[in-house]
Formats: structure tokens, C-alpha cells, sequence
């Protein structure tokens, strides 16, 4: 199919083959994490592990509006954005592994992947954290007089805690380049976001601040990068910060260890009829961009991949031992006795 | 006299207090989620959300609404779902809970108990930690760190029953430890327990590696060694009384402890040690901790910082020399 | 003057009497405070202090609408609130000669002004941090079941501190009975408003939290007790917390060591011109509430209470020795050896 | 060589890392105000609001921006006011900047300098603490907190050219005090000091208190008795070398540190020492802190609390008893 401006405009701008990568990209996210939640269960993979799974439209659609300069800073549920920034999926599965060859030398885990060539700046475990260091960066930035914007991903229960209070008061005070995109699953950890917070349309939460944002349906994929895009421009053109909210879903549980007693099934199942992955692809198919067989060698491809980090990642040697005691400074220095 | 797990004791301890209406739990996820470690599973249905009060993840929050409701005659106790999220409370547990008896000359009560774990198993640089000599250098607060099922229970209750601020240090690899816990134990802050009797050397421990030492104990004791092994249960204030009779009459002592090995409470310990029992040194007291390094995820490295009953094996025999 | 429907509703529903008392309130605050400085200048006062200058018909309006069990608790820059509370000057005045007979021993001084058998729960010194005890203090309220009020006091730079948004949230969420007193004198210590925060409108924040909120002339006291008694109804009655702006002014330096190159001595001559206790002085007069004879009696009583609490304190014994181990805990537990 | 207080030396270095593009300072009123301390006084007018950031109050902010420019290249000076207020910065400072470089194998620096004060005098409980055992428990950290004026400015470059997070530890108490300042005078982190030579008894000390024990020093070396004094300079490395070697020399020794005196950076220094030099004591060592109660307001009971000439002398008495 050809690019005419109808179908760009249809599609936020986006070409058929862009469009097909973010399906590719969705694809690649989906199969990883279940081969992540595999390997958990047969204890190839240890601590948290936080999936992705039903939200895989709100990486491919923010991520998809950024530069490679750009700066992405995320939390503990980190694969799908480490995914989409193009980051290979072999370290990613290795450090899963806790593997020499892993992203982060074994020493991470699934919370946080790290990728600084790409200007992945790893994810964060501590909720809301990241937001304030997202802040510095973005404050780097500006002081180095360059174009970048800093995309920082954090959930609905992050926004109860303070430094994301503070984080936005430091964003907009400064007029710092930073897209906020919380992905709000409706849940934090357990509790329903009724339970949790006042001002359940997190977009909302802005006004304390006269910062920009925006609420958009998290699991269409262009929709959301439509949103981002518009975002990431306000923010590079000096414009100030921007609170982006996705709303979506996320399928499995909390992290590999949750019983999922705050839902039931039913719950569950509903949103399953919106699952973006399925909903996209389906959708690419019925309107030309995509035919069945491209989508089932893409998924196929997926799948390959996956496993290919999965055998990628068994193959390779354990942790380092020097990296036990060395790793710990930039530079070391000895107690004396 | 029941067999329990110290999740169990817990439950039970737990549930006796939520009978007392100034009583009510405050924390994130141990409501609708069923609690992080199950030890309030199953709270919220049995005593509604007046007592079972999920909160939004903001630490410094729950304690701060733990401090002001003690202030005002209620007894919270206050959960963080893991001691390194209570970073994030520091200056509500430091600053306020731990002054304010002293700071108003007396007018102001803080009979809140803050539950909290220590604990690491693959959970990377940010999970793993523990700051139990932040807790115990504050004048002001109480800090309790029991071992047994028995224990937990007896000195929940009396964490709950003292009208001073009490950190209360669990341990997520512990709640599943079974054991007994008798009828009408009791316990109180501030004793320390003599959990075996030994000639030849003195283990100063508390919490999770009580049980790593009693093990060495018993395997150690085929080959004739005989350890005294003293459980200290409270970190502030800390009894010493027993460690230091121990001390002197094995002259060798071993500190054992899951901190990174420098400025710890066995720092502390060590120092006392030294400090009480001068004249009975045989050995200098060999400290066994984690090795001072952030914790590496991968399973091959994380076993190399940890505390086990190899490193504290080694640093039994290194003090018999 | 006879109090008629008319006058009563020009004042806010306050009798003659009591618009009387809270110019004396104000009166005795302002000579309180002056007397403060004089004796910091002597050195009978140590370590900080934050004068209350300027600020003295917030203090007197919002406490003024508050009933005896209600509860008060406040931060570093507390004598007017705790004079406003109908605290004893002597005490006080004690406390900050570090005397035994001060309101807390001699152990607090200044920062820390206490009476609990009058509900004033006390002053606190980390910046917003007391915001959340007294989301506590109200949480047990409402547990207690009670019809009581929590006022708590901040200022305009406490609003940027992750603190002051975990307890709108949790007081909002909870539907607490806080009434939040944010003086906003527009200085934190000496940074402009403008640079410390995004949105200058304290009030304006309790958006983030669906919170009701409202911003009022701070240095008139009538003002200022109408909003705090619509603000503390609200509170009693259920619906849930209160956002109060009260905007005002301190004429002192943040504290008595400020040298206040942040403003200029013009923008101090400015504000003075409105200064609340002149201006109210004058008011009760031209309206016939207050003669000039009794206006001058009032003061010089205030002047007298306030020499008073200095001969007070300065006839007091040291703070007792004893209380200097065995305070840390009200059930002390010996280390053993 | 010029002679400068301790406050003037830090400007000094101040002024010239600001030289640096990579270098600005974020704090609360170190601009408008014209710093609680000083310090940076004038900085605002000289070096611009780029350079000179007033920040809002909000202390996990200050630190996390300086964390995250720091991850870009930039060389951040984070200042908090007073280290009271610090706890409110714990997780940035213990979660995120002492982790970063390890966490992600190697890929993050964090090349940033916290600065912030310790000290006292009347400001009554939540003012006047010092967590600096906290602090040097961490792992990933380092540490440093001089006592002299060279000190504060030859350390203070040397942070800044370190790659490493650092806390530089000032103290408002000492910020007047003058000495020496030699051209082109260096100092290393981790690398303690020799003070004073003295063949009767070892202290070993840093920050404040060298000042007070050199001061003891010189009355009681009219009386025969000859302190030698190690001031440590840096608390995570720590350099026990010196304190060692002299205590093997003395058999005998005190420390001194402006902490309370259980779990502080003293038991660390304390235990080592013992550990170390195990077969060289005399008597037992003995710790001078602050008495482990909240600070009190009133000045005759903080006379009580806080370290004083006559309390070290004591404490040297006894030890050399
Ligand atoms: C400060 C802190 N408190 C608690 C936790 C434990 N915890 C990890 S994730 C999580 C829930 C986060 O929910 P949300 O922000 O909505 O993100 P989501 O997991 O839904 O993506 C909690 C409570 C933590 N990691 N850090
Ligand atoms: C957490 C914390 N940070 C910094 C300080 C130092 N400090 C004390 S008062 C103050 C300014 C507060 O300004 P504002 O909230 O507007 O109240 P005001 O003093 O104007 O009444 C600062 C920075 C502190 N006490 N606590
Ligand atoms: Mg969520
Ligand atoms: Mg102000």
C-alpha cells in the first residue's frame, strides 16, 4: 500500500512501514514477556519480575515519538520500554539470567535494564524516584544548551508519592524537557486506584502545577503516539514538561508472584477483548496495511527471537566474580589498616 | 503449647491487637492485594477497612498518619513493605516519632510500632538492604528484631503494649521459620536470650541469623565445639548482659549479623564486647555480615555477600585458633 | 456599641466583644514578638527564631474559629498561634529562655511552643513534615469518632516538599477533618515565591486533589475568620479537608539572624502601610467598636504581659538536669551490661 | 601560603569548580537569601542563576536533580542546609546515587558532591544531629568531612574531581575557625592525618573535634602528657593506617566524634582499632560522643550533650590511668 497523505493523517503521520514495526515491536514485547514468565517458573529467572503484558501500546506509541538522543528513564516493569527503544533482546534476557553478557553485567535484573549507547537510562525500583533524577537530566539538558527531551515512565501509584510532586514543581519551574508518561493500569500493585489516590485521572494532577497534559487510551498505539508526539514537541521546543497519562491494562499479575485476589477473572477477560496487541494487529489487517501472512511471519519472527535470547542467554557464562567487589565506584579506593 | 511459623505467630499477635479499638494497621498492599508476605491475608475481609487501611505508596505518609494518630491516644502500627522503601520515612521516624516525648518535655506520647522487613534473595541493589544501625543509633526509638515464632508474638505484644515508638524488624526468608511458641510466653524488650548454652565460643546475633548459627551450632558441636549462642532480640536498647557473661567466660567471640560488615550494629556489638570484657580477650571477635558491596542480582555473586553458615564456620574456627 | 443583625453580619457574626479580644490577641503577639527580639538581641534567647511580625491576623482569625477540643499543630514560626490559641505568655516566654518552667521544660524552646491541655499540639521544624501528623491526629478523630477539627499551619515554601502532596491526598482520600492554614508570606526563608514555586496560588493546588480550597486576605482578620469558620464547617461536617491561602506578609527577617538582602527596605515600607494591627486598630476605631483610650489600654496591657512573661522567665529556674536522661522515653528501658 | 577560615577557604574552591561548564549548585537560599552560612554568598550576582540554582524546599529534589544531571556529565554541588534535613534525601542519596554505578555494571557514574553541615547550639532536637555512620555504612558512597581549612579546600577538589557520589560534611560551628592555607597543598580521599605527634595516648577523631582535641592537646602537654592526634579527614574509605600505627606506639586510645555515642562512626573507628591492634592494648579505648539523648534546648543541659575540652580530657585520664 502507498503512503498518500490520507493514510498519514488516518495514522498520525505514520507510514505503513512504521506502522508495521510498531506491530513488530508489540509483537516482540508480548512473546518476551511470556517467555520471561516460562523461564520464571522454571527458575531460570529469580526476585521480581514485573511483565508488561497488555501494555505494550503505550511503549511502542511514546517511545516511537522520541529521537535517538532522547533520554528514557523507567521503573521496575522495564522490558517493554528497553523493547521498544530497539534495545537487543539477547542482554536483556541475559541479564534476566543474571548473566555475564546481561545488560547490566548480571548485576540488575529484570528491574533494571540499561542500555546507555541508546540513551536507555535504566529502570528504578524505588516508586517515584526516577521522576526527580529524570529531572536532572532533563536539567543537563538544558544547561548543555542541547535539543533532547527525557521521557521518564512511572505508574498510577507513583503519583501519591511526594518526589512526584516534586519532580513536577522542578519540571515546570525550570521549564525542563521532560515528557511524564504515567501508564496508568489502574492498579498499584494491589490496590485499586480508587483506593489509592484522590484524582483518579492522573492527567489531572497537572493543574497544581499549570503544567501541560493529556489523557489518552493507552492501548492504541497511535493514539498514544499521536499524543507523545505532541508532547515530546512541546517539551523540545521549550514549551516546558508535559504529563502524558496512558491508560491501559495490565494482564498478568503485580510481578510473578501475585495471586490476583484484588480482581477477579471476569475483570480480567473484559479487557482481554481490548487487548492492544490483538486489537492492532487485527486492525492493520482489516484496513490493508498488514496482510494475515505478513502478521503470522512477524509473530513467528517474534517468537524466534525470543526464544533466540532465551538460548542466547542459557549459553552464556554466569556473573562475573570480579565484578563482586570492583564494580562498586567509578573509582576505587582502599580502606587502609 | 502450638507449632507455628513466625508468619503464623504474627497473624496471631496481630489479630489479638486488632481487638483493642485504638489498634488499627496501616500500609500499602495489605488490604485488597492480601499482604506482600500473607501475613495480613484475608485482614481486611475479617476487620474492615476502618483497620485494615491500604495506603497509597507513600511511605513517609504512613508513618507520619501513624505518629499524629498515636499523638491523639491510638495505637497504629504502621507497615513498610520492605526497610529499604523506608528510607523514604526517615525523617518522620527520626525527626518527629523518635522526639517528640523528649522535645515537648514529656506532653506528647508515640505508642507506635512500625513493622517492617529486612530480606534479599535476587532482588538487586535497591531491595536487599538493611539499616538496622540507622534505627538503633536514634535515641528515642526502640528497635526489635526477634528470631523465634515465640519471640515475634511475645514481643509484638510487647512493642504494642510500650508507649515509645518501636521499629519492629521482621525478615521476609524468616516467616516461614516454625517452631514452638508455649502458652503465655512472654517476652520484653530490652533481654537478650540465651539461645544455646556453649563453652568454647560466644555468638552475638539477632534476627534471621539466629537460626544460620544455631545450625552451625549443632553441626559443629559433632566435632566437639561447643557454641553459646545469644539472641539479642533488641537492637535498641540493647541488652548486653548475657553476651558479655558469655564472653567472659568463652574469651572468644564471633558477631554475627545481615548488615554490611562496617559501622552495623556488630560494630557496636564488637565494640562493647571489647569494651566490657578487656581483660577476658583470648582472640580478637571475628564480625560476620554481608561483604560491603551493593547487592548483585545474579544467584552465583549474591551467595558471596550473604551470611552463611559456611562464612560463619570459618569465623568460628578463626577465633578457636 | 449594641450588637444589631447588621453589625454582627459586616463582621463576620462577630460581637463587639469578640472583635475586641482579637485585636487584643493581636496586640499581645505583636509586643510578645518584639519583646522576643529585644531579648535575642540580650541573649537570653538562643538558636532560632522566627518571629511572627506582621502575620498576626491569620493567627487570630483561623484560630478564632476554632472550638476548645479542636486541635492545632504548627511549625517553627509558632507564637502567634500559640498566643492565638489563648496560650499563657508566661510559659512560653520561659520556653525560650530555655527555663524548667517553660512549656516544654526548657527542652523545645522557641520552634517547639507546646500546651497540650489546650489542644496545641505543639510546633514543629522540618518543613512540611507536620502536615502528615496531622493527617494522623485527624485520622484518629475519625476513628474516634469524634466532631473534632485538625488545624495545621505552613507556610508557602512547605507547599513544594513531596509532604504537603501525600497529605492532601490522604486527607482527601480519607475525607479528614483538616483544616490546612498555608501563610503565604511570599518568601521562603529568602527565596521569592516566584522561584521556589510553579503555581503562586497556594490555594490553586488542592486541584491536584479535588480538594475544596480558597484563598483570603490574610492581614484582615475578619476576612480571614469568615473563611477559616466556612473552612472549619466544612471540615466538621464531613465533606472533607480544606485547602486555606491566607496571603500575608512578615516584616521581620526569616529569622533573627536574616540580613534580608532578598528585599528591599522600600518593599518592607510598602507592606507596612498595610500592616494588619495598624490597620485593624484604626478600623474598630472609625467603626466605633474600640475608643482610642481603650486601644490604648489594650496595648499597654499587652505591653505589660509581655514584660511579664519576661520577668517571668528570667526569675525561673535552668531546666532541670533531671529531665535530661530520663525524657527520651516515656517508658525508659536501661541498655544493660 | 594565605591564611583563611575554614568558610573563605570552601568559597575558594567553590569558585574555582564553578570555572568548570560541567559544574552548577543547587540548594535552598544559597542565592536570593545569600546562603544560611555564607558559603555562597554574592555567588547569585557573580555566577548567575544557571550556576546558582535556588531550589524549592525539597530535599529528595535537590539530590535527585543533582543525581540525574550527574548521569549526563554534569558535576553537580548538591547543598542541604543542614543534615538534619538530609534524611528527607536518604533514598536518592542510598537507593539511587550510592547504587548507580554498580547496579548497571559499570554503564552510570554519578559524579556529584552533596554538601551539607552537621552542628548545634540551642536549635533543640531536630537541628542539631549528626548521621555521619549512616552515611558511611553505605556502600557506593563516600565520605568526607574535614577539619581544617586547607582540608576543606584541598578535599573539596578532590570530590569534585572524584567520579564517585560524595558527601562532604561541613560543620556550622567551624566555619570561622582560621589556619593556614598552603599554595598548591593537596589531600586524597581516604587518606587520614597526622595532627599532632604524641608518644602517650592516640586520639583518633575528624571534623570538629581535631580543633577541640588540639586545643586539649596543648594544655595537657604542660602537665608531660604528649596526645597524638589522627584526624581521619575521610569516614567511608576509611584510613586506619595512622591511627593504627600510633596505637600500636601508645597502647592507649581515645576517640572522639561528634555523634551519639552508640552506633556512630566512633564504634566503627573504636572496633577496628581493637581488631587491628589487638595485641598492643593497655587499657580499653575510650569513646567521647554526644550523650545519646535528643538535643535539649536550654544551654546548660545541651552543655551536657555536645563534646567538650573537658570531657576528652577526662576521657584521655582515664585511659592513661
Ligand atoms: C517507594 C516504594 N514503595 C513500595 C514499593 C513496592 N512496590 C513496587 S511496585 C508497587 C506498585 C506500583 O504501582 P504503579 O506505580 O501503579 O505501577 P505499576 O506496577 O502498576 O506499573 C509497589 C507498591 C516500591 N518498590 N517502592
Ligand atoms: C525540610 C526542611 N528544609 C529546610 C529547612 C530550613 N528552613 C526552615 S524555615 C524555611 C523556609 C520556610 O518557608 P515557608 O514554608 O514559606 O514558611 P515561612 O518561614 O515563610 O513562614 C527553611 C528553608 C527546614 N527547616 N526543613
Ligand atoms: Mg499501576
Ligand atoms: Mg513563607
Amino acid at each position: 500500500m502507498a503512503t498518500t497523505p490520507e493514510t498519514t493523517q488516518q495514522y498520525a503521520g505514520l507510514s505503513p512501514e512504521q506502522l508495521i514495526e510498531m506491530y513488530r515491536q508489540m509483537a516482540l514485547i508480548r512473546v518476551f514477556e511470556e517467555k520471561c514468565q516460562e523461564m520464571y517458573t522454571r527458575a531460570k529467572i529469580g526476585g521480581f519480575l514485573h511483565l508488561y503484558v497488555g501494555q505494550e501500546a503505550v511503549a511502542v506509541g511514546t517511545v516511537g515519538a522520541l529521537k535517538p538522543e532522547d533520554h528514557i528513564i523507567t521503573h521496575y516493569r522495564d522490558h517493554g520500554h528497553a523493547i521498544a527503544r530497539g534495545l537487543d533482546v539477547n542482554p536483556l534476557m541475559a541479564e534476566l539470567f543474571g548473566r555475564d553478557t546481561g545488560s547490566a553485567r548480571g548485576l540488575g535484573g529484570s528491574m533494571h535494564l540499561v542500555d546507555v549507547s541508546k540513551n536507555f537510562w535504566g529502570g528504578y525500583a524505588i516508586v517515584g524516584s526516577h521522576l526527580l533524577m529524570a529531572c536532572g537530566m532533563a536539567t543537563a539538558v538544558k544547561l548543555q544548551k542541547k535539543q533532547e527531551v527525557v521521557m521518564v515512565f512511572f505508574g498510577d501509584g507513583a503519583t501519591n508519592g511526594g518526589e512526584f510532586y516534586e519532580a513536577l514543581n522542578f519540571a515546570q519551574l525550570g521549564k525542563l524537557p521532560v515528557v511524564f508518561v504515567c501508564e496508568n493500569n489502574l492498579f498499584a500493585m494491589g490496590t485499586p486506584i480508587a483506593v489509592h489516590t484522590a484524582v483518579q485521572e492522573i492527567y489531572r494532577k497537572a493543574c497544581a502545577f499549570d503544567m501541560t497534559s493529556e489523557r489518552v487510551d493507552g492501548n492504541d498505539p497511535i493514539a498514544t503516539y499521536e499524543a507523545a508526539k505532541r508532547a515530546v514537541e512541546h517539551a523540545r521546543s521549550g514549551q516546558g514538561p508535559v504529563l502524558l497519562e496512558a491508560v491501559t491494562y495490565r494482564f498478568r499479575g503485580h510481578s510473578a508472584q501475585d495471586t490476583q485476589k484484588y480482581r477477579t477473572k471476569e475483570d480480567v477477560e473484559k479487557y482481554r477483548t481490548k487487548d492492544p496487541n490483538e486489537v492492532f494487529r487485527k486492525r492493520l489487517i482489516s484496513e490493508g496495511i498488514l496482510s494475515e501472512e505478513q502478521a503470522a511471519q512477524i509473530d513467528q519472527q517474534a517468537e524466534q527471537e525470543a526464544q533466540g535470547s532465551v538460548d542466547f542467554a542459557d549459553q552464556s557464562p554466569e556473573a562475573d566474580e570480579k565484578w563482586l567487589t570492583t564494580g562498586i565506584y567509578a573509582n576505587p579506593i582502599e580502606p587502609k589498616y | 503449647m502450638a507449632v507455628m511459623t513466625v508468619r503464623e505467630a504474627l497473624r496471631d499477635a496481630l489479630r489479638e491487637q486488632l481487638k483493642d479499638d485504638r489498634v488499627f494497621i496501616i500500609g500499602e498492599d495489605i488490604g485488597y492485594y492480601g499482604s506482600t508476605y500473607g501475613v495480613t491475608a484475608g485482614f481486611l475481609e475479617e476487620f474492615g477497612p476502618d483497620k485494615i487501611r491500604d495506603a497509597p505508596i507513600a511511605e513517609a505518609g504512613i508513618v507520619g498518619i501513624g505518629v499524629g494518630s498515636a499523638m491523639l491516644g491510638m495505637r497504629p502500627i504502621c507497615e513498610i513493605m520492605s526497610v529499604n522503601f523506608s528510607l523514604l520515612a526517615f525523617d518522620q521516624l527520626i525527626n518527629h516519632a523518635a522526639k517528640l516525648h523528649y522535645m515537648f518535655g514529656g506532653q506528647i506520647q508515640c505508642p507506635m510500632v512500625l513493622r517492617t522487613t529486612n530480606g534479599w534473595r535476587n532482588l538487586s541493589a535497591t531491595h536487599s538492604q538493611s539499616f538496622d544501625s540507622m534505627f538503633a543509633y536514634v535515641p528515642g526509638l526502640k528497635v526489635v528484631a526477634p528470631a523465634t515464632p515465640a519471640d515475634m508474638k511475645a514481643l509484638f505484644k510487647a512493642s504494642m503494649e510500650d508507649p515509645d515508638p518501636v521499629i519492629f524488624i521482621e525478615h521476609t526468608l524468616m516467616y516461614g521459620v516454625k517452631d514452638e511458641v508455649p502458652d503465655g510466653y512472654e517476652a520484653k524488650i530490652g533481654e537478650s536470650r540465651l539461645a544455646r548454652e556453649g563453652k568454647d565460643v560466644t555468638i552475638v546475633t539477632y534476627s534471621r541469623p539466629v537460626h544460620l548459627c544455631m545450625e552451625v551450632a549443632e553441626k559443629l558441636a559433632q566435632e566437639g565445639i561447643e557454641c553459646e549462642i545469644i539472641d539479642l532480640r533488641t537492637i535498641r536498647p540493647m541488652d548486653m548482659s548475657k553476651a558479655l557473661e558469655s564472653f567472659r567466660k568463652t574469651g572468644r567471640a564471633v558477631v554475627v549479623s545481615e548488615e554490611w560488615e562496617s559501622h552495623g550494629v556488630q560494630a557496636e556489638i564488637t565494640a562493647r564486647l571489647y569494651e566490657h570484657a578487656f581483660d577476658y580477650l583470648d582472640a580478637p571477635i571475628a564480625r560476620v555480615g554481608f561483604k560491603e558491596v551493593p547487592f548483585p542480582y545474579a544467584t552465583n555473586l549474591e551467595n558471596q555477600v550473604v551470611v552463611t553458615p559456611e562464612r560463619i564456620t570459618d569465623a568460628i574456627r578463626k577465633v578457636l585458633k
